[in-house]
């Protein structure tokens, strides 16, 4: 039981994708112009995610080593789909605000990243946990990146304005460059906080997580370089 | 609509899985499996320690030519060299633990800059700016590109000085190819005697510099009776194994014998 | 369709990462040095454009007959996901040398955005198969340069004394904010 | 040789099983997406054309079949008192980067249009987007059919400067809507006159 809860809370800081593993970046930037979308392909993100955890970590015994990662590519596959039938049949407006990422969640690199990191070796059940926590620590970076650049950028916080009257939106906020700059600075300051913690437990060296290490961490480039 | 979508991917499926099973047996490349085995069991961190471009690159090497020792993987230490022997039949050499080691106490010897340094952020680049912004020309620079270059954390930029971690050490050597003043050396953990400094400069020039640097008296080189220091091209140069085999029954005497405190024992 | 307008507006106008944002993994990931760029940007161009040129031909003659358009994805990733592991095994038998360079980069190149994202675009926009294969062609050219200019300018990065916490990551994001602004002054340059 | 077979069979079973949970889906969803699609495309557009209306314009949309064209048309009545007040179509035309779908709104008693609003556009912005401003639709308000082309070819309606191919599109659709409208105005009319 603990260790469910240690695979799950390691999702809400210590592994949060977009922030400290660099992972799943192209929704971070693009779908966050405003905290509904952020929110939107987060819950998105965590639909696939659970459930392609789950169904991996089940039929993990069964997939030959050759085509290991088109069986897992299938499976997201699959699941995207169902996503973006759904989201047309019920939240269409999501649908069109959030256009090409939504079949783009299917080459996330999370999805695989879990899949072929944790899900392909662990049972169902730490499975479903992981995918629910970097699932749900995804959602909420992107939320959070969302409402930021609205906040700044249109004054507004899921489109009710929060800021005084005589606020001038930071129109950069909410175009590409901002995306960016905004993503930087976040990642810096979680690198700050997190070398305060780790000098507060005066671990040592700074854990810091950095581009292609993370990026080579996903899905493919673990050491043994088969399919 | 249901039938032509189950046809279709299935099709789909079964072409991929076909293409990619009649390639795999078409395009098969004759490698030794033992090859990726073998890298599986090397830390994969590519630090360059035993010689080679990476772990792929040393564990082909270690399959493929006879005299490359099963033990060069330093970073892997003791097991990894054991492993590697296992696989590829050879005997295990027993690989000494090295660690680097800052061979310059320079706050100590507070010596003095030469002028406020503002260029590019590297040891590298400030070397090349007339010997270095300290009045020492051998001393340690302190702008990190070992602490930058080491593939295992283990080397921290403490105030202005390099400070290694003894522990998190694994003696690769990456540190010390990429120090431009060879500040850094790989000496064995269980060294007993250390020298403390890197200077190739003598006398009084040394003096004037730094309080602690080596003035090349060579009291020690002649009291040492295991013959194991010398005066190797201006700088002092301990031969650790030499040091080792004789033994401790010399109590150490080059230390009492250096007047600036440089030898020190461990 | 006026191809110089496509090869500046691909390029340059709406580059695929500055613009679109797709293609973030590698591009903040792999962009340290500038050899490892040059390989993985070589790579996605050769990629990009094989799998611009299968997909389209699979939707025009496969799913848009069986009107089974709501597969494209599944589909895509599927062909794309066996072109990049045939390539990679086409370019370990027959040329050992481009696969010692380029080998390591093709698995990162299934789970790359930019590739199903330029493969779905040149659906939408109803392109023809010259016109996609050139917009494929263009958008990893454009691809190929941002990441170039980001390993340059990374590299200069790393003799910068930035605070402890912004070094590496956080800085080159920053810095591809700044080419993004740079990039935008294209827009409008070209419908 | 095991090996392979195994490898070819679990990806074509992984595919297959998927392409039927997703047909399955799919024909569950189908109706409630293209009432989606209807009410957050083309319904937005209606509106854009006529101030008030007194019915759902989407509920009691009715489709028409034309003689010698495979694609069913649907038309969206708009009542005033109980009356048909006017119709809405949908064209489509080739725009600069895909489909432009235009709502052209029709009054069968003056034979004339209405106003014209875009439903479903991916033009680029700033350019080939400037086609939604009611400086170009509103050209099209009370234009008779002949009337409602583009200056060169002899109608009222001058194109919108620097965007050339999107306004193109433009006049395509509506020409398209107007073919369309003459061939099943007589079904229209008969349809809604019985007032149901």
């Amino acid at each position: 039981m603990i260790r469910m809860w240690k695979e799950f809370s390691k999702g809400l800081w210590k592994e949060l994708p977009p922030f400290r593993l660099m992972l799943g970046l192209c929704p971070t930037l693009a779908v966050t112009a405003s905290a509904n979308d952020g929110l939107g392909m987060g819950a998105a993100v965590i639909f696939v995610l659970t459930l392609s955890n789950v169904l991996i970590s089940l039929v993990r015994k069964i997939i030959p080593q050759k085509v290991r990662i088109a069986c897992y590519i299938a499976i997201a596959a699959t699941l995207v789909v169902v996503v973006e039938l759904l989201m047309q049949a019920f939240a269409y407006p999501l649908y069109q605000s959030l256009g090409i990422f939504v079949p783009l969640i299917v080459v996330n690199c999370i999805i695989l990243g879990r899949a072929e990191a944790f899900a392909g070796k662990n049972p169902v059940h730490l499975a479903l946990v992981d995918g629910l926590g970097i699932g749900i620590g995804y959602m909420i970076s992107l939320t959070f990146l969302g409402s930021l650049r609205e906040v700044l950028g249109k004054g507004t916080w899921f489109g009710h304005p929060v800021m005084w009257d005589g606020f001038e939106p930071f129109g950069f906020m909410v175009m590409a460059p901002g995306a960016f700059i905004a993503l930087g600075l976040i990642v810096g300051a979680m690198n700050f906080l997190n070398m305060r913690m780790a000098k507060k437990k005066a671990q040592g060296a700074l854990q810091e997580m950095d581009g292609c290490a993370a990026c080579g961490g996903c899905a493919m480039a673990t050491k043994s370089r088969e399919l | 609509m249901v039938v032509s979508s189950v046809v279709t991917l299935l099709a789909l499926g079964f072409c991929a899985s076909l293409v990619l099973a009649v390639a795999s047996r078409l395009l098969y490349v004759k490698e030794d499996p033992r090859i990726a085995e073998l890298a599986e069991m090397l830390p994969g961190a590519n630090c360059g320690g035993c010689g080679y471009a990476g772990c792929e690159a040393y564990a082909v090497a270690v399959l493929n030519d006879a005299d490359v020792s099963p033990s060069l993987c330093v970073a892997g230490g003791r097991e990894v060299s054991d492993a590697v022997a296992a696989l590829s039949g050879k005997a295990a050499g027993s690989a000494e633990p090295n660690i680097a080691f800052r061979r310059c106490e320079r706050l100590e010897g507070n010596v003095a800059p030469r002028y406020v340094y503002r260029g590019i952020g590297t040891c590298a680049a400030a070397a090349a700016v007339d010997n270095g912004p300290f009045q020492c020309s051998w001393s340690c620079l302190g702008l990190g590109d070992c602490e930058k270059a080491c593939p295992f954390g283990a080397l921290h930029m403490i105030g202005t000085l390099a400070v290694v971690d003894p522990e998190t050490c694994t003696g690769c050597g990456v540190c010390v190819r990429t120090c431009p003043r060879q500040v850094l050396e790989l000496i064995p953990k269980k060294g007993r005697v250390r020298i403390h400094c890197a200077t190739r400069a003598k006398m009084k020039a040394v003096k004037d510099v730094c309080g602690v640097g080596c003035i090349s008296c060579a009291r020690c080189v002649k009291k040492c009776p295991a013959k194991a220091l010398s005066l190797d091209s201006g700088r002092l140069e301990l031969d650790h194994e030499a040091c080792l085999a004789y033994g401790p029954s010399c109590g150490e005497v080059c230390t009492q014998e250096c007047p600036r405190k440089i030898l020190r024992a461990y | 369709m006026n191809y110089a307008a496509l090869f500046v507006s691909a390029i340059f106008v709406n580059n695929i990462v500055l613009a679109q944002y797709l293609g973030q993994c590698p591009y903040v990931g792999c962009s340290k040095e500038k050899g490892v760029a040059f390989g993985m940007g070589t790579a996605v161009v050769f990629v990009i454009f094989m799998a611009t040129g299968i997909t389209w031909l699979f939707q025009t003659y496969v799913l848009n007959p069986f009107n089974l358009g709501y597969l494209q994805t599944i589909a895509f990733i599927l062909v794309i996901a066996a072109l990049v592991q045939f390539v990679e095994m086409f370019l370990k038998k027959v040329i050992p040398p481009l696969y010692r360079s380029l080998g390591i980069f093709l698995p990162l190149i299934t789970t790359n955005c930019a590739v199903l994202g330029v493969a779905v675009l040149v659906q939408r926009k109803e392109y023809d198969l010259i016109t996609s294969l050139l917009y494929a062609l263009f958008t990893s050219l454009g691809f190929l340069l941002a990441l170039m200019l980001m390993s340059g300018i990374r590299e200069r990065l790393e003799t910068v004394r930035a605070p402890r916490a912004m070094r590496g990551t956080p800085t080159a994001l920053i810095m591809a904010g700044i080419m993004s602004l740079a990039f935008l002054a294209f827009k409008g340059m070209i419908e | 040789m095991g090996e392979l077979v195994k490898m070819v069979v679990v990806l074509s079973v992984i595919c297959g099983a998927s392409g039927f949970v997703l047909s399955n889906l799919k024909e569950y969803t189908a109706p409630l997406i293209e009432m989606q699609v209807l009410t957050y495309e083309q319904k937005p557009a209606i509106e854009r054309i006529f101030a008030e209306m007194e019915n759902d314009p989407v509920a009691d949309r009715r489709r028409f079949e034309i003689p010698g064209r495979d694609m069913p048309v649907t038309v969206f009545p708009i009542m005033k008192n109980g009356k048909l007040a006017a119709v809405a179509l949908e064209g489509f035309g080739q725009g600069y980067s895909g489909d432009v779908s235009i709502m052209v709104g029709i009054d069968p008693q003056r034979d004339a249009l209405i106003g014209i609003s875009p439903a479903k556009m991916q033009e680029t912005p700033g350019i080939g987007s400037r086609i939604a401003e009611p400086k170009f639709t509103d050209q099209f308000a009370g234009a008779r059919f002949q009337d409602a082309r583009s200056k060169a070819d002899g109608g009222k309606i001058d194109a919108v400067s620097g965007a050339t191919v999107s306004s193109g599109a433009v006049f395509q659709a509506v020409s398209g809507v107007l073919a369309n409208y003459g061939a099943i105005k007589s079904d229209i009319l008969k349809t809604w006159k019985s007032g149901d």
